[in-house]
């Protein structure tokens, strides 16, 4: 299990292959869902250029990770992964990554959409947005459901 | 006993501060401790998240010395 | 949109990136949900050492194209990645990558794991299990719900 | 009239052949052609799919002339 807080941008299926590469869970997987959220130049019909994300560090990590261990137990995963920008993010960069591994399909859909609606309602982040016409924080996620 | 107090995104802003350490009396709830905040700054704020030591409480959660107690807006990542 | 049958074993996340690096949907995607299967060295309690995976030329090809294009128009995809192997399949190598990428990350969910069952339940693939003692072909696929 | 017949997996080996032309009267359903597949080769086999030109039909199906009409297990794929 990997839970990172990421000051720089990453990309996610670079991070994706190199964290399989460190498991030891070969034959074993037969499931890998994996979800990636990215910046877009719109929200909510407004234009967007940039946006900041800030977190509270230690209360973050503590959060996400147990989130994840959560889901590995409910789920009886292999591995999460869980990865989130902060700081400055421009359009196309990566915000957040989450993959959850497991034998079959239905633990891995499932448990990687719960981690990420569970992140987007309760992790300690928070978006504002450069607009062009001022920057402002956005006040709720839209809905997953 | 004091406690100290943090602030996230719009609600730093409009406090002006990231944290402050503040002086309670002794059992003191976190929602009573928000309350006062918000009478002495003369602030009104809808929908704030409260978490203690870093794990998020119930509204009537007795507050203890040295608890760091933070205060922030609905979240919005991922 | 990309639908592809590969007989040699393939990298599913350098495909993921290869694949985005040719959209341009910069921007306007926030959200992409991908699913990978891959070979265990298991199924249903047996030792599986390898498979073989057939396919019906022409029809399979043609109905994930349906698939495909029916998850586009149903939940406003913006574009959809379906590869899948076939022929001799060795442990940790991956057997199906799906992709879906949008606006929203309800519609890359929902839309990813649909194909996937639809994909399990309809698409003309065969397995063909060697465990061992002796090759059997798998006779039905483990329930996705 | 004329039709291809396709198997595919454990149904191709139970037939031993990958494909056959096959003879027919008019206003034959697919059904009707399988069972007379399954009578000829003196064979049983259950639940199996069925495609008429790529697609998947239904039973009573009517097949035509120069139709190419698949017989296959269960589909095991992803």
């Amino acid at each position: 299990m990997l839970i990172e807080i990421r000051k720089k941008p990453f990309n996610a299926y670079a991070e994706m292959q190199y964290y399989l590469d460190s498991l030891v869970i070969d034959g074993k997987y037969g499931a890998t869902a994996n979800f990636v959220g990215t910046m877009r130049d719109f929200n909510e019909d407004k234009k967007v250029t940039y946006m900041t994300l800030e977190h509270y560090p230690g209360m973050t990590e503590k959060h996400l990770n147990a989130i994840a261990k959560e889901a590995i137990e409910k789920w009886q995963l292999l591995d999460v992964l869980i990865l989130h920008r902060i700081g400055k993010v421009k359009i196309t960069e990566d915000i957040v990554l989450v993959a959850c591994w497991s034998a079959h399909r239905k633990e891995a859909f499932e448990s990687c959409r719960m981690i990420m609606e569970q992140l987007k309602s309760s992790a300690p982040f928070w978006k504002k947005e450069e607009t062009g016409s001022g920057a402002k924080w956005v006040e709720k996620n839209t809905p997953g459901f | 006993m004091q406690v100290s107090v943090k602030y996230f995104a719009s609600l730093r802003e409009l406090m002006g501060e990231a944290s402050s350490v503040i002086d309670l009396e002794e059992s003191v709830s976190v929602s009573e401790l928000w309350q006062s905040i918000l009478d002495s700054k003369d602030v009104k704020f809808d929908n704030v998240m409260m978490a203690v030591n870093m794990e998020y409480v119930k509204s009537e959660h007795q507050l203890k010395s040295g608890d760091e107690v933070a205060f922030f807006p609905p979240v919005t990542g991922g």
